[in-house]
């Protein structure tokens, strides 16, 4: 039927994948199951996969990202275990290609992205005193384009196989002619898949910024962290357009035999990889930024001061922004493009360093003269110093051009980018979500499980990626999944993967936190348990749909901080209550990233007349959506007394679980 | 905190002191010398970095820290300071142009002749990478050697770079930086070596399931034993036929060979209007196979045709395949 | 979200979720911007990289470009028409306006088919060589947004006829008004960069 | 917000006669003369920034309404965008190598 060839259609022959493929199923058996004995489908329905409430939809970012930090992160540990010894037979060339591909874009597109974007939906408006993001809808549709990518790229190893060209996927590598294999469809159409729904949420996010601030919350008053994020918005709507472009010429060279980047026809392989760091080096940035702005937030509550250097820190970072969107050819100074661009793209790059280093010594004197609470989410900001700046430096040291002929492509670049990312974005997402996790949920992590979870991450990264700098230097390239016992490589390479299991057991606490926390933690805690100074601690926790019974006004910085100082804007009279105004839940957004997903997956398996016809669908819901007329629904007074008022009058003392 | 700052601070230096024995720490000639020398310096200024960054924060979070005793404190409203701003902007300015300026005039330098070696005939070798193994090919003294190039010492050599099928990048650390092979271009790259000796040079630009073992020896000579070389190459080295060369750029792993001839009598591949000799039938392995497209510049005799349609899986020496779905076409 | 209505503006600014939706696409036609430079980026890398076969010069027939120029550019301006109508309250005259551009962009599109044919008929495809997978790409990409345009233009006339002209209605006719002028801002590109260039050089 | 508007629409009559004489001029200087493509290049390239500017300020209203500011910054930096793309990768791609 179709000429489907069957018999190639699982991936078959290998245990450790024959063995996922069973979890995979057990799994979702499991889920099924589960879900249908405890009678769940309705409310999981209507509370969750048609919300259009920006913090559920936070949530199911995160979680969907915390699976993915799973399955990357075995990636990764599967490849320290292979690498292990010299010449070890764990995994061949084949799997250990797919094995960093994989990891590459997974810990990258579907988990840093989507742990920082999850994070900005749920504090975002609250942070600016509003009732959701500008467009609601649109904001679902994101996140069900970003599962759909995720899900159709995590299928691709028990159906059809891996991609295994390297998350660069470089031409004429990843072009059929090297790559015959549908395995590289799933990165151009799951790529896609994701990066429009990106896309789309970096306009709402430009918007909302722009357009939904309370009164009186001024740009120049904005929490840093929605500052960050607005300037991470706009590079996201600045560079993905790029990588949707970039990723369609791959999807035409690659099903209907076009010439981008192809050996023959004219094609030129260099192209693609000049679009595809066009977009990839400001990713990195989009991705640094709002970690920047979670630093900031918890500098300054944990030191008690407010953030040094405002204004130098906004000019900071629109100075990186802009710089970001110059850089790209850093990463191919060894095409041989001349001295000429070499010596250009080498001083814009190194230009990064100051603005960079203005945040450091911001962030160093908030702290001076402060009070320094070391909570947990306070030990990853400060880790993030010291192992930021080691990434930094080695950073700056890639960027001069001429040295870089000796790094480029060595674990020495490896070495580099990890001490960015995890110190970076890593480090940054488990500061925000043991700091923020109170208002997601209404309970505090452990702060003791959550030391434990610190210094075994932090020790074992180190471990893990400091190796990595010598080997560089020493000649030990990067992707080759092994090495020759007279390379002299292997005392490092074993003590990088012993590294990588502590880091493993760091992660193990995490989880294990999550747990315990779940089930034991105190539920009777304060709206404001770290003494914060932003909005969003203004309002209960977990906060309750509507986010404020009234929206505060802003006169300020830090406003929270004021108003409890001056104790005003705290309290809520009855006259000051009023119908609330709120957007309907839809399935429109879910449905399209369903038809998303299988128009997506039939293209994979260039199966053109079933995604013609699945892609019907997707115009079906664009002329719903055109015809849609819900304007949405009116919380009534008396509800909004009722939960103020069970949340504002609590019985007794609540419990600050800080140390 | 203090034990992980500790063991941060112990390992830096060692950056540094133990960069005695690695690779890019011994150049072996003028161009890898150049590198490193800007290698150098820059880590002395990221030392400073490090160690002013590290000192100040150390010293603010020992300081700062909360304690039992200073509960009572309540820090003081500060909103920032001008002059604290520009001295932490000017300073990195400063930092980065002291780096910029050295890694610009090594740019330029790393394209020309050595300094010093101006005077010194250049000899040219082309390179031809292909998957998974390295051409060289002599055009002067027209001959041509895979995996391994002889060259003489302390004369700058001019490596033509070209790829008959990937992007590959060709690297010899011990004697300067590395720069990408392409196909129908040509990258050019000079490196010298100081004396006789043997070194080691590899792809470190990802293409496909050989990639690991993508090596090759450079074994820098006395002119006298270079001269003989190439004599004794002429005499005894079988010719290269192009049928022999078609065989030689499918996707395998090969030890060394010798030619007394060389491929650039019937194709450059860095030549834009060449054909191309892609062979994507030898390629299908894991998964599910896509389609394939026929090009018309691309080369293809009769015979490769003929191999294609049987089992060409005794071509692909090395084959590692995890699983199925090879058996599809 | 609230309904903060301001009557002393015209129609499609008079609800705060209407300023935000019309912002919000302006902010989507930057990210527009960026996508069709990347197009033109490709195409001036690859625009002389024949592989053999045909050039600029074989395929173009100025006659035809110009024609299809003069229909979008009168389609522009019935589009600007169409929304000064808008802003007078004049429903039919809105509509009827509408009516006009879509009927010129079908025009374009189908002069747009009409060429792809006859490059077809040249020999000049999609797979022959970078040069025209380049073109292709770029005015495909151009002409499936002139098709999507006039899909939701009819959606928004649907909408005209049976709810006639309230603030949500404008903003959706302002907004694919918006759209349309873009597409005719990157045709002014093509024209000029792809046509012309090619016919000069 | 624009002047209350007569029952003519001045403003699009006289962007439509501009971007026809735009149009014309473009093709016939480029058609029609023999200058140097570079010269051409640049006169038909400024001709289409002009046209461009027409759309934007006379038949889109760019400066229109409470994000006037915001819509002419946004545009600004699409452009930016659009020469660093457009420029850098065709300068990129084009020097250095020998060919
Ligand atoms: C979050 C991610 C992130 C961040 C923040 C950075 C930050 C930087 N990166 Fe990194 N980079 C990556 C992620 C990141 N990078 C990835 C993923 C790759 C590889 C992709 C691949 O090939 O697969 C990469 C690769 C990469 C390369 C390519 C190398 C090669 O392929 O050969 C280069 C080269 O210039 C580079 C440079 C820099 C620089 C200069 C910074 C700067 O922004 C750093 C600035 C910070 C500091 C310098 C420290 C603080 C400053 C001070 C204390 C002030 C004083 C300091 C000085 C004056 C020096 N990076
Ligand atoms: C956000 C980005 C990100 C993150 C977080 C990481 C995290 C890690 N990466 Fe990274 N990596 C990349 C981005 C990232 N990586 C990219 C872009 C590449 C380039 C790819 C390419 O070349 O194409 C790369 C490449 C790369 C390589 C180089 C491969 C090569 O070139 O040969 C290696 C090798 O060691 C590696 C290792 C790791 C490890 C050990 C972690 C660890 O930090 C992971 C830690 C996480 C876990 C360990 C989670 C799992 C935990 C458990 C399973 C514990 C058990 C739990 C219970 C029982 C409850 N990565
Ligand atoms: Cu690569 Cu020219
Ligand atoms: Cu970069």
């Amino acid at each position: 039927m179709m000429g489907i060839k069957w018999n190639e259609l699982l991936i078959t022959g290998d245990p450790l994948i024959l063995g996922s493929q069973i979890a995979i199923l057990l799994t979702m058996i499991g889920i099924v199951g589960g879900i249908t004995y405890l009678k769940k489908w309705r409310w999981l329905w209507s509370e969750w996969l048609t919300t259009v409430d920006h913090k559920r939809i936070g949530i199911m970012y995160i979680i969907a990202a915390v699976l993915m930090f799973f399955r990357g992160g075995i990636d990764g540990l599967m490849m320290k275990a292979q690498t292990a010894r010299p010449e070890m037979e764990f995994l061949n060339a084949q799997h250990y290609n797919e094995v960093f591909t994989t990891h590459g874009v997974i810990m990258i597109l579907f988990m840093a992205m989507p742990l920082l974007i999850g994070i900005m939906n749920v504090i975002i408006p609250l942070q600016i005193g509003a009732r959701d993001v500008a467009f609601p809808q649109l904001n679902a549709l994101s996140f069900w384009l970003f599962f759909s990518g995720a899900m159709l790229f995590n299928i691709s190893f028990v159906i059809g196989g891996s991609p295994d060209a390297g998350w660069t996927s470089y031409f004429p590598l990843a072009g059929k002619e090297f790559s015959p294999s549908i395995a590289n469809n799933y990165y151009a159409i799951a790529l896609q898949i994701a990066g429009i729904g990106t896309l789309i949420s970096g306009i709402n996010f430009v918007v909302t910024i722009l357009k939904m601030r309370t009164k009186g919350m001024t740009l120049m008053k904005m929490p840093m962290f929605t500052w960050t994020s607005f300037i991470a918005s706009v590079i996201i709507v600045a560079a993905f357009p790029i990588l949707t472009v970039a990723l369609a010429l791959m999807t035409t060279d690659r099903l209907y035999g076009t010439h981008f980047f192809t050996v023959s026809g004219g094609g030129m392989d260099m192209l693609w990889a000049n679009l595809f760091w066009l977009w990839g080096h400001p990713e990195v940035y989009i991705l640094i930024l709002p970690a920047f702005g979670i630093y900031s937030e918890i500098f300054a509550t944990f030191s008690r001061k407010s953030l040094f250097g405002y204004k130098s820190m906004i000019f900071s970072i629109v100075a990186i922004a802009i710089l970001s969107m110059v850089v790209w050819v850093h990463h191919f100074y060894t095409m041989g493009s001349g001295p000429a661009v070499n010596s250009i793209f080498s001083i814009t790059t190194m230009a990064i360093a100051v603005p960079t280093g203005i945040k450091i010594f911001n962030w160093l004197f908030t702290m001076r003269k402060g009070r320094i609470k070391m909570t947990t989410p306070m030990l990853w900001a400060l880790a993030f110093i010291p192992c930021f700046i080691i990434g930094g430096v080695t950073g700056v040291m890639l960027g001069m051009g001429a040295a870089d002929f000796q790094y480029h492509n060595t674990l020495f670049l490896v070495a580099h980018f990890h001490y960015t990312i995890i110190p970076g974005v890593v480090f940054a997402v488990f500061a925000a979500l043991y700091y923020w996790w109170p208002k997601m949920f209404g309970f505090m992590l452990n702060e003791k499980i959550g030391k434990w979870h610190f210094w075994l991450f932090v020790i074992g990264f180190n471990v893990t990626f400091m190796p990595m700098f010598f080997l560089g230097l020493d000649g030990a390239v990067r992707r080759s999944y092994t090495y020759s016992v007279e390379s002299g490589f292997a005392p490092l390479f074993l003590l990088s993967a012993i590294g990588s299991a502590v880091l493993a057991l760091g992660f193990a606490a995490f989880c294990y936190n999550i747990y315990w926390s779940a089930r034991y933690a105190d539920r009777n805690i304060s709206s404001d348990p770290w003494d914060a100074r932003t909005l969003e601690w203004s309002t209960a926790s977990p906060v309750q749909f509507y986010n404020f019974a009234k929206q505060p006004e802003v006169t300020t910085l830090d406003p929270f901080w004021h108003m409890k100082k001056k104790n005003e804007g705290l309290t809520l009279k009855d006259s000051e209550i009023e119908e609330i105004h709120m957007p309907s839940n839809s399935g429109l957004p879910i449905f399209m990233g369903a038809v998303f997903s299988v128009a997506g997956f039939f293209l994979v398996f260039e199966w053109h007349i079933a995604a013609v016809v699945a892609a019907v669908g997707i115009i079906a819901g664009l002329i719903i959506r055109s015809f849609d007329y819900d304007e949405g629904y009116h919380v009534k007074k008396d509800e909004i007394k009722k939960i103020e008022s069970t949340w504002r009058n609590v019985e007794g003392e609540v419990h600050n679980d800080v140390s | 905190m203090k034990k992980f700052l500790l063991s941060l601070t112990a390992l830096l230096p060692l950056l540094v002191l133990s960069g005695c024995n690695m690779v890019v720490f011994e150049p072996q000639g003028p161009v890898a010398r150049s590198i490193t020398d800007l290698i150098n310096w820059s880590l002395i200024w990221m030392l400073l970095v490090v160690v002013v960054v590290f000192g100040l924060f150390g010293y603010i979070v020992w300081k700062y820290r909360e304690r039992p005793e200073n509960m009572e404190y309540e820090p003081p409203e500060e909103h920032g300071s001008t002059l604290l701003e520009i001295i932490w902007t000017g300073i990195p300015i400063l930092i980065v142009i002291a780096l910029t300026i050295p890694t610009v005039t090594t740019l330029y330098a790393l394209e020309e002749v050595p300094k010093g070696y101006e005077e010194k005939e250049p000899i040219t070798i082309h390179v031809t990478s292909a998957d998974w193994k390295w051409i060289f090919s002599y055009p002067e003294e027209g001959i041509e050697t895979v995996n391994y190039v002889n060259i003489p010492e302390d004369t700058p050599v001019l490596f033509k770079m070209t790829s008959a099928s990937t992007m590959q990048s060709f690297w010899v650390p011990a004697l300067g930086g590395q720069k990408y092979t392409m196909p129908k271009m040509e990258t050019e790259l000079y490196l010298v070596a100081d004396n006789p000796g043997s070194y080691e040079g590899q792809n470190t630009n990802f293409n496909g399931r050989g990639y690991a073992d993508m090596k090759f020896e450079v074994l820098a000579q006395t002119h006298e034993e270079f001269d003989q070389w190439v004599d004794d190459v002429k005499e005894k080295a079988p010719k290269l036929t192009e049928k022999e060369y078609e065989d030689l750029l499918k996707p395998t792993h090969l030890g060394r060979m010798t030619f007394s001839n060389t491929h650039l009598s019937w194709v450059n591949h860095a030549d834009p209007d060449s054909k191309a000799y892609t062979n994507p039938e030898l390629y299908r392995g894991h998964g599910y196979q896509g389609k394939i497209f026929e090009e018309e510049d691309n080369y293809k005799s009769e015979e490769i045709n003929e191999n294609d349609k049987h089992g060409h899986d005794e071509n692909i020496e090395n084959k590692e395949n995890h699983g199925g779905g090879h058996d599809g076409h | 979200m609230s309904a903060n209505v301001d009557t002393t503006l015209p129609l499609e600014y008079q609800t705060e979720q209407n300023r935000l939706n019309i912002l919000g696409f302006w902010i989507f036609l930057g990210a527009e911007i960026i996508l069709f430079a990347t197009l033109f980026g490709v195409y001036g890398v690859l625009y002389e990289r024949y592989a053999g076969g045909p050039t600029h010069k074989d395929i173009f027939v100025i006659k035809d470009v110009m024609i299809q120029t003069l229909l979008l550019l009168t389609s522009s301006f019935t589009m600007g028409l169409a929304i000064f109508e808008m802003r007078l309250h004049n429903l039919k005259r809105l509509i009827t306006w509408l009516i006009i551009t879509l009927v010129l962009g079908a025009g374009f599109l189908f002069m747009e088919i009409n060429e792809f044919i006859h490059y077809v008929h040249e020999g000049a495809t999609m797979q022959t060589s970078a040069f025209l997978s380049s073109l292709f790409v770029l005015l495909g990409t151009h002409g499936a947004h002139v098709t999507l345009g006039i899909g939701w233009a009819i959606m928004v006339i649907i909408q005209l006829a049976k709810r006639g002209l309230t603030p949500v209605t404008a903003r959706k006719t302002f907004i694919i008004g918006l759209y349309w002028h873009f597409l005719d801002v990157v045709w002014i590109f093509i024209f000029t960069f792809v046509y012309l260039k090619g016919l000069v050089g | 917000m624009e002047k209350i508007m007569k029952g003519f629409p001045l403003s699009h009559v006289i962007g439509f006669v501009f971007s026809l004489i735009l149009t014309f001029g473009a093709a016939g200087i480029a058609l029609k003369t023999d200058l140097s493509f570079k010269v051409i290049m640049w006169i038909i390239g400024s001709l289409a920034i002009m046209q461009a500017g027409i759309q934007l300020f006379m038949f889109m209203h760019l400066r229109e309404g409470e994000d006037g500011k915001t819509n002419v910054l946004n545009i600004l930096y699409g452009v930016f965008m659009a020469v660093v793309i457009v420029a850098g990768s065709i300068w990129v791609l084009s020097s250095g190598h020998a060919h």
